[in-house]
């Protein structure tokens, strides 16, 4: 099969939906969640079942592994629909030994298996269907709209849900207008920057010269964020045309994904999918009869957050050591071997097709004013519902947490959202009212990054934050300036005091200092914005700061030996959870009274904190 | 040679042996008299010849081929092989590769040294007493003395392109 | 190797491919072959060394035969990763990055393995252990070193 | 070419000038470490910090030895924002070679108060700064001998595989664009060692001084030219040639 003309691809498309068997369909999540809890085994099951019983006779049945369908805090899920029309059953923590139930019950006897529906925490009821679900129904998915719906190695399904539709179309058009749809839509930068999209490509587009270059940075390395991991392995066919509308628009005839080396699976989903468009004339050579000359390939990263960084990641595609370059003439200009490159995001070559297909319009009536689209997150951390959601940018910050997370784990209270990763900050409970777009978190003094919202609750210690952060720099600097190589060792040092309690009187007003001179003198990206998860956590949680230094205290109970614990008589039940994780036997009681704590043999490691359900272990200042 | 507005030009037949020229040259350039480190010295044999080498600016010079940093460069205009000492750094090559032994190298101060021909007006040829030691305007004749005083060297003349 | 090596044409941009390559092969970067792949690929030593030390993903020296990832994302962090690397460290009487004298395992920390929902997670080579406890430990490795024996 | 104006004074300068170029041409010295004239600039050590302000009134701290000139902008090199970030540079490098002059020279110049022991490394005698310019003159030198290895904190130079190098010439220009003098080379009468690499020094064939590695002279090879198949160090190479033209002259043999 080759598409030689728009026509063919189009009437081809036709030919899959109209010929598509009306059948049940189950859906197996295979996403990295899903995965790691099983769900392979599942998928297996039901092929082996459908083999064993000889399904066909009687009904034809068809299970597909897909992307991350998002709701990993609840995998392995499983989704059934029964026919066209009908609505999805969405079956969560489903077990290998769940498949036969499921198909004599759901699939061939039309009935729920109620034990694995998923039960609304704040209505108590079951709820069967998946967009009733209020994980789901407070999002909208563009980039996530075939992630967990179709199978990613399959170019038929992709096909059947529009792949290359925008392309196409965009090939019927001059490039300039196409870069002015993309610069209409006000698309802005996923990665984190959030500069205009559109205006990036065009400032390529002017330059003239011999070889141009697209390039996906898919080296998403902040920790607590995967996104575009669900995107590549999920739905690669989005992102590879995405590239190729870029490359047209441009003038580039070369693409290249980066993507992270922690993703086997996205690079192997990826190879596959630039197989299948080149074989049928996707990509390649006169692509749809149009004249244009598209290639894509892949390069892997070596395990190097900077790396995520535009100049050292092209510095790493080059094959050499991943260190940034100093960057007063812009990559539009020169980049990738001297020539003018478009380096974007994952989820944000993800967007264009899409954009292309429904226009900038379409695109602008969703989010809100210079912050048009929806972006993903991976909702993580001390949250119920952990996940992958999409919502419209503006979604302020409490629904994001409270009505798709369901709040904090163990209805504990919330104390901080960190955005942005490494690089971002963290918001305090009194913004949680704040609408989520990238000018809003900036004025806050977080920064949405590309999309990781990790949810903290009173069980964490602020400075312990930012020093987990310093720590993860500090071994991920290239070291090639001396603010981040050096400053960020200073910045550890101090922090490393201030959580093991040997600080000198000072040191918080040091840090706060060397941090803001990092940020001002540093060479790239990463050095530049090393120090905010220092300076925003400082900004927002002075006092624990001002405990730490001052006193030894850490009301977070999380720096060993700078609190002690109390169990409160009244909240405790006696449930001897408590009891039981104590590594050191310091908690005693009988079962159903008040338990103790002897602070001598207490080791404060914490874990009772995090036991409890009742709230019940209390954190005070230790007693001389 | 043509675009040279002067030449240095060596006479060793007049030469007296003096060493006036070494001793002018470190005034010159170092403020002091110390002919070990002049850009200029003079080669005494006996039955009183005396012959005085400095830089002979050459055509294609061994030297700046031998450089990788544009430390050393001839002045299209002027024909001067010159030295920014600031882009040198320091690995001598120029100094292996001059034919003539032309060039030393400060080790203290982290710089070649060469003749520079004082910025156009050489003390060397202003303080000798035997005009042994010479700046003339570039004409057929002078080239051709300069010419002469190359051939007479172990290198010759077509190694050179003096 | 040479096979490994000679996989890719033979252009500079190709290192950090081929010692990718090599280090999945053979679990580590010896100096004989980054000398085959710096003479291959027509790249100084010097570069190849540098790459090699550069990127996490590349080991100079040999990696047990279970390699044990405990991810120290965000949010493992936050759900106690720290604790189960110092549990892993006592258990095996290594210190995080080294490998045990038997060959057995390595200890390392990984940046996020994208599995934030199942906090803290733990890789052994491609196995993933999710909401892992500091008592399941010894259970881990036992399983574990059966498996590697 | 665009006029700007630094530190108060007007310039014109062609399009693309660095404004350290441009200060220094106007006698505006901007203390450097990593920059070398000789050597493509790389921007790592951030000691040469200069405020810019743009034409549409924006005012950025640069760093002046890769910042090109592009417009009509005023420079200004000596502000308290520009001495207080390289102020910062400073007390970070000295804090990992506390015993540098030229690092405590600096700090002297910009009245900065050491960081307290708690920063400086167990081992206080490492004088590198990781500026690169040894890297960077072996590499334009073409031979490449030294990188980066590692990477953050642990970033130092070394040679490939920590074993001497072979494609080291034992030039030492290394040690001699160092700014800080943490390369060591080392001479006895008969070798120099830089690198962990000892070379034989060749003797001049006439005097006996020796005067280079047989890799420099090889390296140099087609501009090096034994005189009467003789291997000369430079000043007696200059005797010899003198000798020709003496000869020409008359004169017998000396000595």
């Amino acid at each position: 099969m080759r598409f030689e003309t728009i026509k063919d691809l189009e009437e081809y498309r036709q030919g899959l939906l109209a010929s598509a068997p009306d059948i049940p369909h189950v859906w197996v999540c295979a996403g990295p969640g899903c995965l790691a809890n099983g769900s392979m085994e599942i998928y297996e099951g039901f092929m082996k079942y459908a083999d064993e019983h000889d399904l066909k006779a009687d009904i034809d049945l068809k299970a597909e592994a897909t992307g991350c369908q998002g709701f990993c805090e609840r995998g392995p899920l499983v989704t059934v629909r029964l026919s066209k029309d009908a609505n999805e059953i969405f079956y969560q923590r489903v077990r290998p030994k769940d498949v036969p139930e499921i198909i004599e019950k759901t699939i061939l006897g039309g009935n729920v298996v109620d034990r694995l529906l998923y039960r609304d925490q704040a209505t108590k009821s079951k709820i069967a269907s998946t967009s009733a679900i209020p994980f789901y129904s407070h999002q909208k998915k563009i980039v996530l709209r075939n992630c967990g719906q179709i199978n990613p190695l399959s170019l038929d399904e992709a096909l059947a849900a529009d792949a290359y539709a925008g392309l196409a179309k965009a090939l019927s058009m001059e490039p300039a207008e196409v870069i002015a749809v993309v610069k209409d839509s006000g698309l802005r930068g996923r990665g984190g920057g959030g500069f205009p999209t559109g205006v990036k490509w065009e400032s390529a587009a002017v330059v003239d010269a011999p070889q141009k270059y697209v390039v996906v940075n898919g080296d998403e390395g902040d920790p607590g964020a995967f996104m575009d991991r669900a995107v590549m392995e999920g739905d690669p066919h989005t992102m590879l045309e995405g590239l190729a509308i870029g490359g047209y628009a441009i003038g580039a005839t070369r693409g290249l994904i980066y993507v992270r080396n922690e993703y086997p699976i996205a690079v192997d989903h990826l190879r596959i999918a630039i197989e299948q468009a080149h074989e049928c004339g996707l990509l390649g050579k006169n692509i749809l009869g149009s004249g244009f000359d598209f290639e894509i390939e892949i390069v892997r990263g070596g395990g190097a957050f900077v790396c995520g960084e535009s100049t050292s990641l092209m510095t790493s595609i080059e094959g050499r050591a991943g260190v940034p370059r100093v960057k007063y003439i812009r990559s539009t200009e020169k980049g990738l071997w001297e020539g003018p490159t478009v380096l974007n995001n994952v989820e944000s070559w993800a967007n264009i097709p899409q954009i292309l297909l429904n226009g900038a319009e379409w695109f602008k009536s969703m989010g809100t004013e210079n912050n048009s689209g929806t972006k993903v997150f991976s909702l993580v951390g001390k949250v119920k519902n952990s996940g992958l959601v999409e919502v419209p940018m503006g979604v302020t910050l409490r629904e994001m947490i409270y009505e798709i997370g369901g709040g904090v784990l163990n209805d504990r209270e919330f104390k901080a959202v960190q955005t942005g990763g490494p690089s971002g900050g963290c918001l305090p409970a009194s913004e949680l009212d704040r609408p989520v777009d990238f000018d809003q978190l900036k004025a806050a003094g977080s920064m949405m990054g590309s999309g990781g919202m990790i949810v903290m609750d009173d069980h964490t210690c602020m400075v312990n934050v930012a020093q987990y952060f310093v720590d993860f720099l500090v071994e991920e600097s290239c070291g090639k300036c001396t603010p981040c190589r050096e400053g960020l060792k200073a910045m550890q040092t101090l922090l490393h005091g201030l959580t093991s309690g040997t600080a000198k009187p000072g040191d918080c007003a040091m840090l706060k200092e060397i941090a803001e001179h990092v940020r001002d003198t540093a060479l790239c990206g990463l050095g530049k914005t090393a120090a905010n998860p220092v300076l925003a956590t400082m900004n927002w949680f002075p006092e624990e700061y001002e405990e730490h230094e001052k006193e030894g205290f850490c009301r977070g109970g999380v720096c060993s030996g700078l609190y002690a614990l109390e169990i409160d008589p009244d909240l405790c039940t006696g449930c001897t959870l408590c009891e039981r994780v104590c590594p050191a036997g310091a908690v005693s009681g009988e079962k159903k009274k008040p338990h103790t704590i002897d602070k001598h043999a207490c080791v404060t490691c914490g874990s009772c904190i995090d036991a409890c359900r009742f709230k019940a272990i209390k954190v005070v200042r230790r007693s001389e | 040679m043509e675009k040279t507005e002067n030449l240095l030009l060596i006479t060793p037949e007049r030469c007296i042996g003096c060493g006036t020229c070494e001793l002018a040259c470190s005034i010159g350039h170092v403020g002091e008299f110390k002919p070990t480190v002049a850009n200029i010295s003079v080669l005494r044999f006996e039955a009183g010849v005396n012959v005085p080498m400095a830089c002979l600016q050459c055509d294609k010079p061994a030297c700046v081929a031998a450089c990788q940093t544009g430390a050393l460069e001839k002045d299209p205009k002027t024909g001067l092989v010159g030295i920014n000492g600031a882009k040198c750094i320091g690995c001598r090559m120029c100094m292996m590769a001059c034919p003539f032994g032309n060039i030393t190298y400060n080790a203290a101060a982290k710089q070649p040294l060469k003749c520079d021909q004082c910025g156009g007006s050489p003390m060397c040829a202003e303080f000798c007493p035997a005009n042994a030691i010479e700046y003339l305007p570039a004409d057929t004749a002078t080239v051709q003395r300069k010419k002469a005083f190359a051939a007479k060297l172990a290198s010759g003349i077509s190694e050179v392109n003096v | 190797m040479r096979q490994i090596i000679e996989g890719y044409p033979k252009e500079p941009r190709y290192l950090l491919a081929t010692l990718q390559d090599i280090q999945e092969h053979h679990k580590y970067l010896s100096v004989e072959s980054m000398k085959m792949v710096a003479e291959y690929l027509g790249v100084p030593e010097s570069r190849v060394f540098s790459v090699a030390t550069f990127y996490k993903a590349l080991s100079l020296v040999p990696q047990g035969k279970k390699v044990i990832k405990v991810c120290n994302g965000t949010a493992c962090h936050l759900r106690g990763a720290p604790k189960l690397v110092e549990a892993l460290e006592k258990e095996l009487g290594i210190k995080n990055g080294e490998t045990t004298e038997d060959g057995f395992f390595t200890i390392q920390t990984v940046n996020c393995v994208g599995a934030c929902a199942m906090a803290p997670v733990v890789m052994v080579n491609d196995r993933v252990y999710g909401k892992v406890t500091i008592s399941q430990i010894p259970e881990i490795i036992e399983e574990e070193r059966k498996d590697a024996v | 070419m665009v006029e700007v104006t630094i530190d108060g004074q007007k310039i014109e300068v062609e399009k693309g000038t660095t404004a350290l170029e441009a200060a220094r041409s106007l006698g505006i010295e901007i203390p450097t470490l990593c920059y070398h004239e000789g050597l493509p600039p790389d921007g790592n050590c951030r000691l040469c910090q200069v405020e810019v302000t743009d034409a549409r009134g924006r005012t950025n701290l640069v760093i002046s030895c890769m910042y090109p000139i592009k417009g009509p902008v005023e420079i200004r090199t000596d502000t308290e924002r520009v001495r207080d970030a390289r102020a910062f540079v400073v007390k970070l490098l000295l804090a990992r070679s506390p015993h540098s002059p030229v690092l405590q020279h600096l700090a002297e110049e910009y009245g900065v108060e050491p960081l307290d022991a708690r920063f400086v490394p167990e081992d206080e005698t490492d004088l590198c700064i990781r500026c690169g310019r040894c890297v960077r003159a072996c590499a334009t030198l073409g031979n490449n001998c030294i990188e980066f290895v590692w990477r953050g904190w642990e970033k130092e130079v070394n040679t490939p595989f920590k074993e001497p190098s072979n494609s080291c010439i034992g030039c030492g220009a290394c040690a001699q664009v160092c700014p800080t003098g943490a390369i060591r080379v080392t001479e006895d009468e008969t070798t120099r060692t830089i690198w962990d690499r000892t070379f034989d020094l060749v003797a001049c064939e006439r005097c006996g001084v020796r005067f280079a590695t047989p890799e420099q002279l090889k390296v140099v090879s087609p501009e090096f030219k034994p005189v009467d198949g003789r291997v000369l160090c430079p000043r007696c190479r200059k005797l010899e040639e003198a000798r020709a033209v003496a000869s020409g002259l008359g004169a017998q043999e000396e000595n």
